[in-house]
């Protein structure tokens, strides 16, 4: 098994602990990954406000690359995979767009074929890896470790193509799968309002609050994310949003969680750089990491 | 085909060119026709008039036909399938066979689709010419005559099939109810009272449904199927399926002894009638006021089925009638009926398609039909609107449009809802005294009495939002939703977001077809629209007609309807049964195709394709020939024979020929 | 309490800007909108907006243009796609809310300092330079163009994550950066030659 | 039926530039009920296309096809019910099979496939008759005129005598 991997700008930056952690899972399963060459922005959110088209042209340019390739694409980050999705998608509804973007591809002498398959890490491992491989891989079961699977927004919508849009479950089965306890988070799928925090403090963090004391209130020892976005907001502004109790929950990338699971060294899976240390809980539910 | 078009001293055409008011003229121009037909070979008289169906318009073909001694009509109107009857008519009161008629459709497929004045007027040139061709080859044909069978057979026993059963019943002619449930009722049979009103519905119903199971001119047969249907109108052969109930209904007389002896002292699997909402027993009797009053046994939930080691103390308390037969098969019956009124009704939409709405999810989410049972005073709780735990809600918010108005399921007003949503908050409001809130898109309240009827909601205090509820959840923002099933929607006449807790939300489901519209369908030869509601031949003037001559539709199979207008189409409905019937016989198009012997190879094709084996080989002429009663005039042998021996009347090769080269050959 | 007068002349309307709307990518249903409101009740920021999302659809479809452009609701907008999902007419809510963003930054109708389109600018300057986000940078150079203060009341949070290393200031850049330029320029002429 | 008389008068006066002309073959309970349909909901579609009722699709005799073609059709569209649906119960499929016979003989004469097109619409479907033919004459005005009546004209020209026959009146 060989995909070509588009980690997009997140996971080079805020989000290395997710590229770390999905790295070290997939060498554990023997999946090799292969970087997509020369790869540039996908063109997510903030650029469409700027510019659909422009954005369109811009995941255009990674899908011909990606197309070269011949394999399928792996998009980790929930921007980048919604993004190139709905370029797709675009450029084949709207003959006006495709003109234009396929156009813009021939200029800089790339083919106009996008037609590459573009899969998430969850997609590849639930229903390409299977669970009974990932079960194998299993050193330190979770111990019913009770955690909250926080999809986010742009991973089910409006493409949903792996699960179910409203009731996604896919994170739940992979990690229930690792030993540990889902617990039903109806905010699952709610929105974190992603770059609000930045640019709109109270608009952000009173969405922060929110999804934190939910997943409290069902009684979660940690949320396990699919987004750089949604684990930035919900990890490094609990005490913002904590204001006096702070939340001390940790939030990890369903990766990092089944890194824990495999076994994988703590700076392998990009522990160390949690703010909030998953170690207390783990320790709590005796599960002999480090 | 030997034809061809050579101008003929004895040929004299009539053309007509209708504008239909604007309808036609607004885009073709007519004139411009008239003139060129009147330029056609053969063409003795070319009008144009305002409605050539209008009775003037008639009559101008009338005199012409008599002052120019026309003997071929061309008309250019509207579809051949609206008009063709009515010129033909006018043909035959001015004493010319109606068959030397050709009409143009310049309406549906000219007109009417095209914005382009002069392509539009070509093409209708074109197939003016082309039909002006065509008509030259027609022949004098005579229609043929069919007895028609009296005995009407009615599929589904809803409030429509009911009504139109007793209407033809009490006409004298005889009727066959097929109903697939193990009772007649339908879905109004589940409810309490009947907007705008608020009369009982059973008061109304069960009498009507007494008087069917009485009726001597019924035969009525519950827990049935149509199975198949052949023949054509007036003569329709049916074949229906019974399927066993395990009971001899003409031995059962309905004292439920059986279902009180039962082994099982409690009832334990879901009540079809109360939505599961309350519990029956293997052996039971559907409602109280099942017509017919037999008692049926669940093989699924029957012991002796299940084991063969039941005590059978149903049998023991049934003792000498011997009514109870567990081997009972099911089994088959043909009817001879003359038409076929298609009563199937609809089904109510799955809430559970709705997740946000949490309907199987949260306990106290309801649906409209299980609100109904609760209120209902034959209900699982006696009339008593309680919740699952026995409480009765203080606060309850009833969501319209659940399943209609919506293109991620259907895009169709169910258009019963914001009534019945009305009188349910009505009842609750008044059983329980709750707050009750409404969730609206529009009201849509049209209809007699109805406004007043919403009138009467607002005075006694009913809350109205007007905002489509986006999501009923558990979890809440504010200590005092704690407990309660929060809806949020948008109040859009205030302009924001409001969150309301409530102890109980009734989700007001939509009407979709039945899920078996399809294969019915099929099995009478009827069509569909695509949403799979059965198609009427026309919406405005044949509203219960079907394009089958001899099958009718009514009730909420043609759509989404209330009981006044379902009983309304019923009596329609059975008023054209009726009239079919008294007319004793019908006329059928002479459509059908016949041999010429003397260029029959007799190779027998044609006796392969004939879907009615009514093509015969003649062994002492080696030839085939058509037996004129059974071929139904598809045309399918004419278009098979390799020698061009078998022709169609109406639509002989040549007659096609012409009117095909008529279309290209350019002015 | 202060009197206000409201009444719109038809005037004031814009109907260019209303066809306009008409034509954009999932817009092409919005005359079909109920006004159910569905939309901004499936929207976890609505309860912050001057106008509901139900309510900017419709003034879009009349042509009022200023109210619309000068709304906070486009910039309140994180793109969760709930609306476009739940809609009952499929009207893309969320491709609207883009494409009015892309407006009012083209048509200056945001205050001075405002954060988020400013955001939207320097992102796309930065794939024009670099074809990659380096994210540090970004943020440093919004706040340095709305928000110095918070920016110095942030430091704390800069610092940990620097610690952490997820605040990396080296520069991410695609290699063959002129392919990136070429690209945005095509579009950009060919939507010109569109227009025409 | 074709012949030298006809053909003279006609096949000559083709433009060049000519629309491409269309003549459809519908049967009356579904196709010719979807158009009629799609009239009634007044649906918008190129109006090249000329249409010939029949009772049934099962009626449409290949000779039909060929004759249109051989007057200066540039393509023939036949419509009929949805398999399973005939009105007659199986007209459609031996219009089908009949027509797949005929599509093989009409490439071999060197008329493009687009140019002969079968398709099921039922009478509820008045969008797909604009659709379809939407698409066809779009199709059929890439590939420009067909002018079989040319290539035919030899072989036509001696076509047999045209007999008359006495029409009844």
């Amino acid at each position: 098994m060989k995909y070509t991997y588009y980690p997009g700008c997140s996971l080079k930056g805020t989000g290395r602990a997710y590229e770390e952690s999905l790295l070290a899972v997939f060498h554990a399963l023997g999946v090799a990954l292969e970087e997509l060459d020369d790869w540039n922005c996908c063109g997510a959110t903030t650029y469409m406000s700027y510019d659909e088209v422009q954005s369109y042209a811009l995941a255009a340019r990674n899908l011909s690359l990606a197309k070269k390739t011949g394999r399928d694409l792996m998009a980790p980050c929930a921007a980048c995979y919604l993004g190139l999705h709905k370029t797709q998608n675009y450029v084949r509804d709207y003959p006006w767009i495709g003109h234009i973007v396929e156009h813009a591809l021939t200029v800089i002498g790339y083919s106009t074929d996008l037609s590459v398959r573009i899969r998430h890490p969850l997609d590849i491992l639930l229903n390409d890896v299977g669970l009974a491989a990932i079960k194998a891989k299993v050193v330190h079961p979770l111990n019913g470790l009770k955690v909250a699977t926080y999809y986010g927004c742009q991973l089910v919508r409006p493409y949903a193509l792996f699960d179910n849009q409203r009731e996604p479950t896919s994170m739940d089965r992979l990690l229930a799968a690792c030993g540990a306890t889902i617990v039903d988070y109806p905010l699952k799928t709610q929105c974190c309002a992603g770059s609000q925090k930045g640019t709109l403090p109270e608009v952000g963090l009173d969405r922060i609050q929110r999804l934190l004391a939910g997943a409290l209130r069902v009684g979660a020892e940690t949320i396990a994310t699919v987004c750089p976005l949604c684990q930035f907001n919900l990890e490094v502004f609990q005490e913002q949003a904590g204001n006096a109790h702070p939340f001390n929950l940790p939030v990890l990338y369903f990766t990092q969680l089944l890194a824990v699971a495999f076994g994988t060294p703590l700076k392998q899976a990009g522990l160390q750089r949690s703010f909030v240390s998953i170690e207390p809980v783990l320790a709590h539910r005796e599960i002999a990491y480090v | 085909m030997s034809d061809t078009r050579t101008p003929n001293s004895a040929l004299k055409i009539g053309v007509y060119v209708c504008h239909c008011g604007s309808n036609i003229a607004g885009t073709v121009d007519v004139h411009a026709i008239t003139e060129y037909a009147a330029g056609l070979p053969d063409v003795a008289v070319a009008r144009e008039y305002k409605y050539m169906c209008s009775d003037p318009g008639q009559e101008l073909i009338r005199q012409d036909i008599n002052h120019h001694g026309l003997n071929r009509i061309v008309v250019a109107s509207c579809s051949p399938l609206m008009h063709e009857p009515t010129f033909r008519g006018a043909l035959l009161k001015a004493g010319i066979n109606p068959y030397l008629l050709q009409m143009v459709n310049i309406r549906e497929h000219v007109s009417w689709v095209h914005t382009n004045k002069q392509e539009a007027t070509a093409k209708a040139k074109d197939l003016v010419r082309a039909a002006v061709r065509r008509v030259c080859l027609h022949k004098p044909l005579e229609k043929r005559r069919v007895a028609i069978n009296p005995n009407v057979l009615v599929v589904g026993g809803g409030i429509a099939g009911i009504h139109a059963a007793l209407t033809i019943a009490n006409s004298g002619k005889h009727v066959y109810l097929v109903e697939r449930q193990p009772t007649i009722g339908g879905h109004m049979a589940y409810f309490d009272k009947t907007f705008p009103t608020l009369d009982c519905a059973a008061c109304i119903l069960t009498p009507k449904m007494t008087a069917v199971g009485a009726h001597p001119n019924i035969t009525l047969w519950t827990y049935a199927e149509v199975a198949a249907v052949e023949g054509y109108v007036g003569n329709y052969k049916v074949k229906v399926r019974h399927k066993p109930r395990y009971i001899l209904e003409e031995l059962c007389i309905g004292c439920q002894e059986c279902v009180e002896a039962c082994v099982y002292k409690e009832g334990r699997w879901a009540d079809e009638f109360n939505m599961g909402l309350s519990k029956r027993k293997p052996i039971y009797l559907p409602f109280p006021q099942a017509v017919p009053q037999k008692v049926l046994i669940d093989p699924d939930a029957c012991i002796e089925f299940k084991s063969h080691r039941c005590k059978k103390t149903c049998v023991e308390v049934c003792g000498e009638r011997k009514a109870i037969d567990f081997n009972q098969k099911r089994w088959f019956d043909e009817i001879e009926v003359g038409s076929i009124i298609v009563c199937t009704g609809f089904k109510t939409f799955d809430a559970r398609r709705n997740v946000y709405y949490g309907y199987g999810r949260h306990k106290n989410v309801y649906t409209a039909l299980e609100v109904e049972r609760l209120i209902n005073a034959s209900g699982p709780t006696g009339g008593n609107i309680v919740l699952r735990d026995g409480t009765q809600p203080r606060t309850a918010g009833i969501i319209h449009c659940v399943g209609s108005r919506d293109h991620n399921t259907n895009r169709w007003c169910s258009k019963v809802c914001c009534m019945y949503s009305l009188k349910l908050a009505h009842l609750i409001r008044e059983r329980t005294g709750a707050e009750v809130y409404n969730f609206y898109i529009d009201m849509r309240t049209p209809g007699k009495g109805y406004e007043e009827f919403y009138d009467r909601l607002l005075d006694e205090g009913v809350h109205f939002v007007r905002g489509r509820v986006a999501e009923v959840t558990d979890w809440p923002a504010h200590p005092s939703e704690e407990g309660k099933l929060i809806i949020r929607a948008e109040d859009t006449l205030a302009g924001f977001v409001r969150r309301i807790p409530v102890d109980m939300v009734v989700l007001s489901v939509g009407l979709e077809p039945q899920a078996d519209a399809r294969e019915v369908r099929r099995l009478l030869n009827i069509s569909c629209s695509e949403e799979g509601w059965f198609l009427e031949r026309h919406p405005k003037l044949a509203p219960v007609s079907t394009f089958t001559d001899g099958v009718f539709i009514a009730g909420a199979c043609q759509g989404p309807k209330d009981i006044p207008d379902c009983v309304a189409q019923a009596g329609a409905a059975a008023a054209e049964a009726m009239a079919l019937a008294d007319a004793k016989y019908v006329e059928l198009e002479p459509y059908t195709a016949h041999v010429l012997e003397e260029s029959c190879s007799g190779c027998k094709t044609c006796l392969t394709v004939c879907p009615y084996s009514a093509i015969s080989f003649m062994q002492e002429t080696k030839t085939a020939r058509v037996n004129e009663v059974v071929c139904k005039g598809c045309g399918t042998c004419a278009a098979t024979c390799p020698s061009a021996s078998i022709q169609q009347n109406g639509f002989e090769d040549g007659e096609i020929f012409e009117e095909v080269e008529g279309l290209l050959a350019y002015a | 309490m202060e009197l206000k007068r409201i009444v719109k002349f038809e005037v004031e309307r814009d109907p260019a800007f209303a066809r306009w709307i008409t034509q954009n990518p999932g817009g092409e249903r919005i005359r079909h909108c109920l006004q159910c409101g569905l939309c901004s009740a499936s929207c976890p920021l609505s309860l912050w907006m001057d106008y509901t999302p139900r309510r900017l659809m419709h003034l879009s479809r009349e042509g009022f243009k200023e109210e619309v452009l000068s709304s906070y609701t486009i910039w309140l907008c994180t793109s969760c796609y709930a609306c476009a999902v739940e809609c009952p007419k499929g009207i893309k809510v969320t491709d609207l809310m883009y494409a009015l963003k892309a407006r009012a930054i083209q048509e200056h109708f945001y205050p001075k300092r405002f954060a988020i389109p400013e955001l939207a600018r320097e992102f796309s300057r930065m794939i024009l330079g670099w074809g990659r986000i380096t994210e540090s940078r970004l943020v440093m150079r919004v706040f340095f163009k709305t928000a110095l203060g918070r920016m110095i009341g942030l430091s704390h949070l800069g610092l940990r994550l620097l610690r952490t290393g997820r605040l990396r200031w080296a520069r991410e850049k695609v290699s063959r950066q002129i392919e990136i330029i070429g690209l945005l320029q095509d579009v950009a002429a060919t939507r010109k030659e569109l227009a025409r | 039926m074709l012949n030298a008389a006809n053909f003279d008068k006609e096949s000559h006066a083709v433009p060049e530039t000519a629309e491409p002309r269309i003549v459809g073959f519908f049967c009356t309970w579904c196709t010719y009920l979807a158009a009629d349909l799609a009239g009634t909901s007044r649906i918008k579609y190129q109006p090249n296309v000329r249409v010939v009722r029949v009772m049934c699709s099962g009626r449409i005799d290949p000779q039909f096809v060929l004759d249109a073609f051989a007057h200066g059709a540039d393509g023939v569209l036949i419509g009929g019910c949805h398999p399973g649906d005939c009105h007659y119960q199986q007209g459609n499929y031996n219009c089908l099979r009949r027509a797949l016979l005929l599509s093989r003989l009409l490439r071999q004469m060197g008329i493009e496939e687009e140019r002969f097109r079968v398709e099921w619409i039922s009478a509820a479907e008045g969008e797909r008759v604009r659709e379809v033919i939407d698409d066809m004459v779009a199709k059929l005005r890439k590939l420009g005129p067909l002018q079989m009546n040319r290539r035919l004209a030899p072989e036509i020209s001696s076509a047999q005598e045209p007999a008359c026959e006495e029409v009844t009146v």
